[in-house]
């Protein structure tokens, strides 16, 4: 492990990217998406860099460990580092943001902005991705509360400045909803301190420190509820989904892909990452309710998503419904599951840029229009758009073969050794979820081909070398992560584990003695 | 027991059988148009290539002695978490074997078959290229050596299924067969995952040969669960009752498609995958009984459809429905079944693909009519495809020497070997079989002319005429060679295992009642469908015809079972979501500025009144201050 | 005798004057009723004084007078301005700013 | 007779005594000094008196001495509020002396005396007339801010109050536009202002009735020291502090807050909002820690209710402002009360968390009403919020300054808004009011959407033809907007110096 300070350079550079960008004159837009371009290759290259001289067999909890004191007053340090689970979701912003600006070349020009916005939004994509970096790199909670708390802005202005119709209104919606979630978490962000005052003399938030400190399982109830409702609110879990079909329906596909994509997965990360290591009793105490909200959500969404006049929606819906299974994967305490639930994270990330992308370009060739009955038979005129559409909608499905199959049936296989009954009624989703996936596919883009499409000077081109180049990554990591997982479980597992071992949930009792078909032998 | 070996000399090229097919997909989906002139001829030489690889293997397992013939290729570690370690390992043994070939070589054919068939269609290239993706899912679904790969390949032909059902997709019917197709699908699925976990649950591992030799160790409850998801699985897709639905709209797709996947390969999956876990069928008799229940009923179910569809190829949909049922049926008598299930499955494998491809020869001649009302006298117009046809006939109605006499003789016997009353329902089926294929021959190719004015009959061409005569010949000794020269039963026994039972009576009865019944039906056929002409207009028929003409209302079952409860509720959750749960927020929303609203009142803008709240509030805060004093 | 009663009336006094606050619209007569209440607290404060036998409370008093004072000359100002603009001393009038 | 003079520590002393005599010289200039050069005077003499006694805080730095008979104590916190009484005193002065955004002059009626819309007015305005009596009104205020927050007794105190109060009753009605919302504003300011104070003359009265001083330290000793307190002292305290409260705008003393905000002078406005809110909470921090900390469990409830009433009623009335300034008004209600939540602990950490609090706020207040001076349109400043429409688009610099204000006010973290609701819930949960931290919280959530929707107007509304335009100041306006930029963001994102100093300065003199 070399002592480059990896994880703040990576930060550092789309920042400095994005102050750049900002601070092109107006009058080049090009320039700015250039720069933005190369930026964000940049990263995903040191990125990269990091990933291959991470160890996966290393026994430390963190690794490119750095950390400097910051608010000393509030035992506030400056450190980050990253373990498995940090590092692919590193990665997969990494992945996803070059992707989201090639796709987003042409979004911005369409809407009478001023042309100062342009650049605005690049910058701000940048300011994200450095957030974005920050958020799973922090290792410290309350650096971590203050990325998850400003990561809210750009996105809000993402939101609100380029979008539909609604899109004060969404984004509105989206800020307020996070910030309840946020200032909730505040406050047991508060809690947590002064225990750690009351334990360790002087107050930390040392991630580490505060795992070691046993809490009482009475306050450790209450502090868990402040971040689970902020994590459920962000990851987003039933019943606090709302603000999501607004917000998909209303931001830009690439706004879209980074919110949904990534920063939800904020929300699972955060469970697993904080929840469940810091609060171990309280998890236990509350696994069934939040299953049951897993549970609720895995079918809410997927219900719904079957009745979608509109796709974004449909979209976000979906990924609700995506969500459940992340966090039934994460609160079942298996390392299948959990490892699931991860692997699960980055497909639902893949597989979310996918569709959003594809349909970003399908609905620019249509005035925007985002509802399924507009389109139709459109494999006909744009049989590459259909056939990436198809791809998108196969992984959305968890298609054996695809990477979300890997992560789907993980996490089902994880909670199915844990409630026999649970597992096996989560798997039922996966029948809803291809109905409404493949009648999307069906509606959309087989049948006769829609009149609308060529009337009023709608016509549909098949997908230019910009869009092919966006969403090929995409495909390509999707299949060949499914046949060939193992750069992700390798370091996925050990992080996993340690995590196990902290919540000290011993392994469901697995094997021959197990009487298969009462759940008894194996709840704890 | 026997032993595992590790791939060596032309076993290791294993994983090339499953690479080729796979890589031929993907050249001829990335390459775009390109590939359209060479891209057909790239997809059947990938097939043959592998058809190749599969007969030299076939040849160097022989050479082999019965124990050594289960070759296992390890190509790398795939899924691996704590104790589910899963590799991506490939397992040749003689069961796995047959498939390969049967799927090879019949594949093949086809391919060939639809370079003249699909001559005309822009998207050949397509066309060629979800083939080869079957064919390569297919490979794997028969060598995989685990459950979890077997699933990938499993979803695999799922999809290409799915794909090639919605091939002319601009037929909305086409793309809506193509998603009922995968959905129903997707219900086995969930068997299949269902089933492997608990076997991993159970036996913590999920290859075959760690799961089978423990098979003795786990309680029997367990495995009757294992055995009634996997039994799910199947019927999925072998279109076994209760989830036969989609088979007969699958035929929206082209007819090699029909008979490459709807016929010889892939609706057996189901077949092979119970043939796979005979072990744990035999640990759990419930299970087996089920199978046998579900295949019995899925035979007349089939019969049924065949015999009151004018669609020849809905009717030919019926009878593979039946036929399946069958090596289901035989596939649930347990030792005394297996191996005749998988004979009859690759018999049936090869005449059903003839009559397919026939069927398809015809429909060539006729404008892609399918209406058998609208055919009639077409056996000297297309003397090949009907003498080709009269071969699969004969095999599948069997007539001695033709294969499927032996293969489905051998499957009545097994049932009575059981249990008289079973085996005198399959005869009792073989004798609706007589019928219903008597129909479609004689409508087809016998009685008058009922042509469309336009339409102008005419032989295929000898791209696709040869595979039928090969199919035909296949169809005819087939048969025969597998069982006195292959002997079937032995090659297969180290895999699934056989035994035979003395029968209450000598063979030669059954055998010769199972004939008269088979003529009896054939006969009656004859009668009604050749003798008498065949209105154009299909009569009204009895209460049983109208049901098998409406699938015996397998679709409308569905319906209201299932899809239509299932749009109620999600609409009604639509309303729920937006009415309640997000009616909440926004009614917070609104309540907070109502208060607004009336609080702002409050600031009336008066000096005397502000002075008022002060002096008031002062008040309050004393008494409270007293209060708390005096508590 | 018992200071109790000179604190009972301040508290009247203050009453008085806080009551007339509240009813009375005219400004000079509000503000007077405050000048009151600030004379209300001073017997409080003398009348305290004595009771604990030193001078600050009659110190107090002395102040407030001065700053009383000064009350006047603002309040005073503040109140002509507002009665030349809107020609009425009614504290009721000037009602713009609200809600 | 012997003669002993008071002991007075005059250098301890020398802040308030520089600003005094600069008060005094700057009443002279104004009578005496020729028109033409008054403003250049008076400014020298302001920001020369503001700038030393800013520098005589920072020498005394090390001082803690109770001086001038025990009436003043200079302690740690006493200096920290006045250097940031001072300091904030010095961009609120620049605002007022901006000259370059209003085309007539500067912000101040020509002559508060002459009747709105009448003919001398609209001479006065012609000859472009420009009074100066703001400076030494200005001077005498922040003196008063300075006595407030060092003063030891009651009498002091009750003194100090009054010279904060009168000038400021004056300089709310002296606005050059909308006369009549001013002179309305100032007189409402006035009456309540007297009627508070006389609330507090009565409670003090009360006071040293019981305790038989004046003094906090003898008033917190008599409290410990007697064995039966009766309930007259307790009734005393609660009117006592009715005084600063009405400083802070506290619900139930709330209700002058918005209209002040809205018809004083903007520049007035900065001014005060800052100063006043850092002089009322470091006078009621001394009544309470000093003289009352003995009996925290009797006034705690009192301050949670006040606290409660005012976060929540703050932030919903808010809700439906149209007008920006008032909005401001309410939105400081609500501040208030998340303020008050941390001074309820009653502990070290709330005397920081609270000091803390009220720097960051002030210094974020005085960068708000400076972009507020800044939007105009025809007839002077734009503050009806409609009139905001797209100014994001127009000047994106100004509106993500004063965005970047909102945030902070909305607690969004990297601001100082963020760190001082920390500190405040820290300090509240560790003395165990969990409870009124989530009430905050709830407000808080409530606080964003107001302080958000001024964001959404500015940046993602099409800009219309009644949206206001950004006009350009001079110096004066832009040093104090970008300082109150600077602090915000190295409050937000460096605050360990500040919060050392805090700490550094302890607690108060007993």
């Amino acid at each position: 492990m070399t002592d480059f300070p990896w994880l703040t350079a990576i930060g550092v550079v789309p920042l400095i990217g994005s102050l750049v960008v900002a601070l092109l004159p107006k009058s080049k837009p090009m320039l700015a998406k250039q720069i933005a371009m190369i930026v964000s290759l940049v990263v995903l290259g040191m990125t990269i860099a990091m990933a291959l001289q991470f160890d996966g067999k290393s026994t430390e909890p963190f690794q490119f460990v750095e950390s400097y004191p910051w608010i000393p007053a509030f035992g506030v340090n400056y450190s980050v580092g990253v373990d498995g689970i940090g590092l692919v979701l590193i990665a997969l912003a990494a992945t996803l943001v070059p992707v989201t600006i090639l796709a987003g070349w042409r979004d911005i020009e369409g809407d009478q902005e001023s042309e100062g916005s342009v650049k605005g939004y690049f910058a701000l994509v940048l300011v994200l991705e450095a957030l974005m970096i920050g958020v799973f790199a922090a290792t410290d909670v309350f650096l971590f509360y203050v990325f998850f708390e400003v990561m809210l802005v750009p996105v809000y202005f993402m939101i609100g400045r380029y979008g539909g119709p609604q899109r004060s209104y969404a984004a509105i919606k989206f800020l307020l909803y996070s910030l309840l979630g946020g200032l909730f978490m505040l406050a047991a962000l508060v809690g947590l301190y002064v225990v750690s005052i009351r334990q360790l003399g002087s107050g930390t938030f040392d991630f580490l420190a505060l795992v070691g400190m046993d809490i009482d399982p009475n306050t450790q109830k209450m502090l868990f509820l402040g971040f689970f409702f902020a994590f459920a609110i962000k990851a987003p879990l039933w019943p606090f989904h709302t603000w999501l079909p607004d917000a998909a329906a209303e931001s830009k596909p690439g706004t879209s892909v980074l919110l949904i994509g990534v920063l939800d997965k904020v929300g699972t990360f955060g469970m697993i990452r904080y929840l469940l290591p810091i609060f171990p009793a309280a998890s236990e105490f509350y696994a069934p309710v939040v299953i049951g909200m897993a549970l609720i959500g895995i079918f809410y969404g997927a219900y719904i998503a079957l009745t979608a006049k509109d796709m974004k929606r449909l979209f976000a819906y979906s990924s609700m419904s995506h969500f459940g299974f992340i966090t039934l994967g994460i609160f079942v305490f298996t390392s299948i599951g959990q490892t699931g639930s991860v692997v699960y994270m980055v497909a639902h990330g893949l597989s979310t840029a996918a569709l959003f992308l594809t349909a970003g370009f399908l609905m620019s060739r249509r005035r925007e229009s985002a509802l399924i009955s507009d389109y139709g038979g459109v494999n006909k005129v744009a049989p590459v758009l259909a056939g990436f559409f198809l791809v998108a909608v196969l992984s959305s499905l968890a298609l054996p073969g695809m990477v979300s199959f890997i992560g789907e049936f993980l996490v089902l296989l994880g909670a199915f050794e844990r409630y026999i009954w649970v597992g096996a009624l989560a798997t039922l989703g996966i029948v809803i979820t291809a109905a409404y996936a493949l009648r999307l596919y069906q509606k959309s883009m087989t049948g006769p081909l829609n009149p609308s499409l060529e009337a009023d000077g709608n016509t549909i081109t098949d997908l230019k070398g910009r869009e092919i180049t966006a969403l090929m990554p995409i495909a390509a990591l999707t299949v060949v992560l499914g046949f060939y997982p193992a750069p992700l479980l390798n370091v996925i597992e050990p992080a996993v584990d340690r995590t196990l071992e902290i919540v000290q949930v011993d392994a469901p009792d697995s094997g021959l003695s197990l009487d298969g078909l009462s759940s008894e032998g194996s709840e704890q | 027991m026997t032993e595992i070996l590790p791939a060596e000399g032309v076993f290791s090229l294993l994983w090339v059988l499953i690479a080729l097919p796979a890589a031929g997909a993907l050249i001829l989906l990335l390459g775009g148009r390109r590939t359209n002139t060479w891209g057909p001829y790239l997809g059947i030489l990938t097939v043959v290539g592998s058809a190749v690889i599969a007969v030299l293997m076939l040849l160097a397992m022989m050479a082999e002695p019965a124990e050594q013939r289960t070759v296992i290729q390890n190509v790398y570690d795939w899924v691996f978490v704590g104790s589910f370690q899963v590799s991506f390992a490939l397992q040749l043994d003689q069961l796995s074997i047959v498939f390969v070939l049967l799927i090879t070589l019949v594949g093949a054919l086809i391919f060939i078959y639809s370079l003249g068939y699909m001559a005309h269609d822009p998207d050949r290239r397509k066309f060629f290229a979800y083939l080869n993706l079957f064919v390569a899912a297919m490979l794997l679904l028969v060598l995989a050596n685990n459950y979890l790969l077997l699933y990938v390949g499993w979803e695999g032909v799922g999809l290409a299924s799915y794909l090639l059902i919605g091939f002319w997709q601009r037929k909305p019917t086409a793309a809506a067969a193509a998603k009922k197709a995968f959905v129903i699908n997707r219900v086995g699925d969930v068997g299949l995952s269902v089933a492997i976990m608990l076997i991993f649950v159970t036996f913590g591992s999920v290859t075959f040969q760690d799961v089978f030799g423990q098979v003795g160790e786990a309680n029997e409850g367990t495995l009757t669960a294992i055995g009634l998801l996997l039994l799910l699985a199947a019927a999925g897709k072998s279109a076994q009752f209760p989830l036969q639905a989609w088979l007969l709209d699958a035929m929206e797709g082209p007819t090699p498609v029909s008979a490459l996947i709807h016929a010889a390969t892939m609706v057996t999956a189901g077949v092979y995958l119970i043939a796979r876990s005979n072990a744990i069928y035999n640990a759990a008799t419930w299970a087996a009984t089920a199978v046998v229940v579900v295949g019995l009923i899925t035979i007349f179910m089939g019969a049924i459809i065949g015999s009151a569809k004018d669609d020849i190829k809905k009717s030919l949909a019926g009878s593979t429905m039946s036929q399946i049922g069958y090596m289901v049926f035989a596939a649930g008598l347990g030792p005394i079944g297996y191996v005749f299930a998988i004979f009859h499955l690759l018999t049936h494998g090869v005449f059903k693909a003839g009559l397919f491809l026939g069927a398809g020869s015809v429909m060539h001649g006729m404008n892609d009519g399918v209406n058998m009302r609208r055919y009639g006298a077409l056996k000297g117009v297309m003397v090949i495809t009907f003498i080709t046809f009269m071969a699969g006939y004969l095999a599948i109605i069997g007539i001695p020497p033709f294969s499927g006499f032996w293969s489905k003789d051998e499957i009545i016997h097994a049932a009575f070997e059981r249990n008289s009353i079973i085996g005198a329902a399959a005869i009792l089926a073989a004798g609706i079989t007589g019928f219903y294929m008597t129909r479609m021959v004689a409508m087809t190719f016998f009685g008058k002319k009922r042509w469309e004015d336009d339409v102008h009959p005419h032989e295929s061409p000898k791209v696709m005429t040869i595979p039928l005569i090969i199919l035909a010949i296949g169809s005819t000794f087939m048969g025969m060679a597998l069982l006195f020269w292959g002997n079937i039963e032995y090659w297969l026994e180290p895999v699934v295992g056989y035994e035979s039972v003395p029968t209450p009576l000598p063979t030669w009865v059954y055998i010769v009642v199972t004939l008269v019944v088979v003529i009896i039906g054939a006969i009656i056929g004859w009668v009604t469908y050749a003798r008498k002409d065949v209105p154009i207009e299909a009569p009204r028929g009895n209460l049983l015809t109208r049901a098998a003409r409406q699938d015996l209302y397998g679709d409308a079952i569905n319906d209201v079972l299932v899809v239509e409860p299932t749009y109620k509720s999600a609409h009604a959750l639509t309303t729920f979501d937006n009415k309640a749960v997000d009616g909440f927020v926004t009614w917070t929303a609104s309540f907070v500025g109502d208060l607004s609203k009336r609080l702002r009142r409050s600031q009336t803008g008066f000096a005397r009144s502000y002075a008022l709240s002060m002096v008031g509030g002062a008040i309050i805060l004393l008494v409270a201050l007293i209060l708390v004093r005096l508590s | 005798m018992n200071p109790a009663n000179y604190i009972l009336l301040s508290a009247l006094l203050f009453s008085i004057g806080a009551i007339g606050v509240l009813v009375r619209r005219n400004a000079i007569i509000v503000f007077m009723s405050v000048e009151l209440m600030l004379n209300s607290a001073n017997l409080a404060f003398v009348a305290f004084a004595r009771m604990n036998g030193n001078l600050d409370g009659q110190v107090v008093a002395f102040f407030v007078m001065v700053v009383a004072a000064a009350e006047v000359v603002v309040g005073l100002a503040i109140i002509v301005t507002i009665f030349r603009t809107r020609r009425s001393a009614s504290i009721d009038e000037p009602n713009l700013l609200k809600y | 007779m012997n003669f002993t003079p008071p002991a007075i520590d005059y250098f301890a002393l020398s802040p308030m005594i520089v600003i005094f005599a600069a008060a005094i010289v700057s009443v002279l200039v104004e009578a005496f000094a020729p028109r033409t050069i008054r403003r250049f005077l008076q400014l020298l003499i302001v920001f020369g008196a503001l700038l030393t006694s800013a520098v005589l805080i920072v020498l005394n730095a090390g001082t803690r001495t109770v001086t001038g008979g025990g009436a003043v104590v200079i302690d740690g916190p006493a200096l920290v509020m006045m250097g940031t009484i001072v300091v904030l005193s010095i961009l609120g002065a620049a605002l007022m002396a901006e000259r370059s955004i209003d085309p007539v002059g500067d912000s101040f009626a020509a002559r508060a005396s002459s009747l709105p819309g009448s003919e001398d007015e609209r001479q006065l305005t012609q000859r472009g007339y420009l009074q100066t009596e703001i400076w030494p009104l200005t001077l005498f205020a922040v003196l008063g801010m300075l006595l407030f927050v060092t003063a030891n007794n009651l009498l002091l105190m009750f003194v100090a109050l009054e010279i904060i109060s009168l000038p400021l009753y004056l300089m709310t009605g002296m606005a050059r536009r909308r006369r009549l919302l001013s002179q309305e504003a100032s007189l409402k300011y006035f009456l309540l202002g007297v009627f508070a104070s006389a609330f507090y003359l009565y409670g003090a009265a009360l006071v040293y009735g019981y305790s038989g001083s004046i003094f906090f330290p003898e008033i917190a000793q008599s409290l410990t020291s007697k064995p039966s307190e009766s309930i007259v002292v307790f009734i005393g305290m609660g009117m006592l502090i009715i005084g600063p409260l009405f400083k802070i705008g506290a619900v139930p003393f709330h209700q002058w807050v918005p209209d002040v905000y809205q018809g004083a002078p903007t520049a007035v406005v900065g001014f005060m909002a800052a100063t006043v809110k850092v002089a009322a909470f470091g006078a009621l921090l001394r009544i309470l820690y000093v003289a009352f900390g003995g009996v925290r469990w009797d006034w705690d409830p009192l301050i949670w209710i006040v606290a409660v009433a005012s976060m929540i009623l703050g932030s919903i009335v808010a809700l439906l402002q149209t007008d920006i300034k008032r909005l401001l008004g309410y939105s400081w209600i609500a501040q208030a009360g998340f303020i008050l939540v941390g001074l309820a602990a009653a502990s070290p950490a709330g005397l920081e968390s609270t000091m803390f609090y009220v720097i960051a706020y002030g210094f974020a207040t005085v960068g708000t009403f400076a972009v507020i001076s800044m939007v105009r349109d025809a007839n002077g400043e734009a503050t009806n919020l409609a009139a905001w429409a797209g100014i994001g688009r127009k000047s994106p610099l100004v509106a993500s300054a004063l965005s970047l204000f909102l945030l902070g006010l909305a607690g969004i973290p990297l601001t100082s808004g963020f760190v001082s609701k920390f500190a405040v819930f820290v300090a509240a949960i560790e003395a165990g009011a969990t409870w009124l931290v989530i009430i905050g919280v709830i407000a808080s959530l409530i606080a964003a959407f107001f302080y958000v929707r001024i964001v959404v107007i500015m940046f993602f509304a099409e800009p219309t033809e009644q949206t206001a335009s950004v006009v350009v100041p001079s110096a004066f306006t832009t040093i104090s907007l970008s300082a109150g930029v600077a602090v915000t963001l190295i409050l937000g994102i460096f605050p360990q110096p500040v919060l050392d100093m805090l700490s550094n300065a302890g607690l108060f003199l007993r």
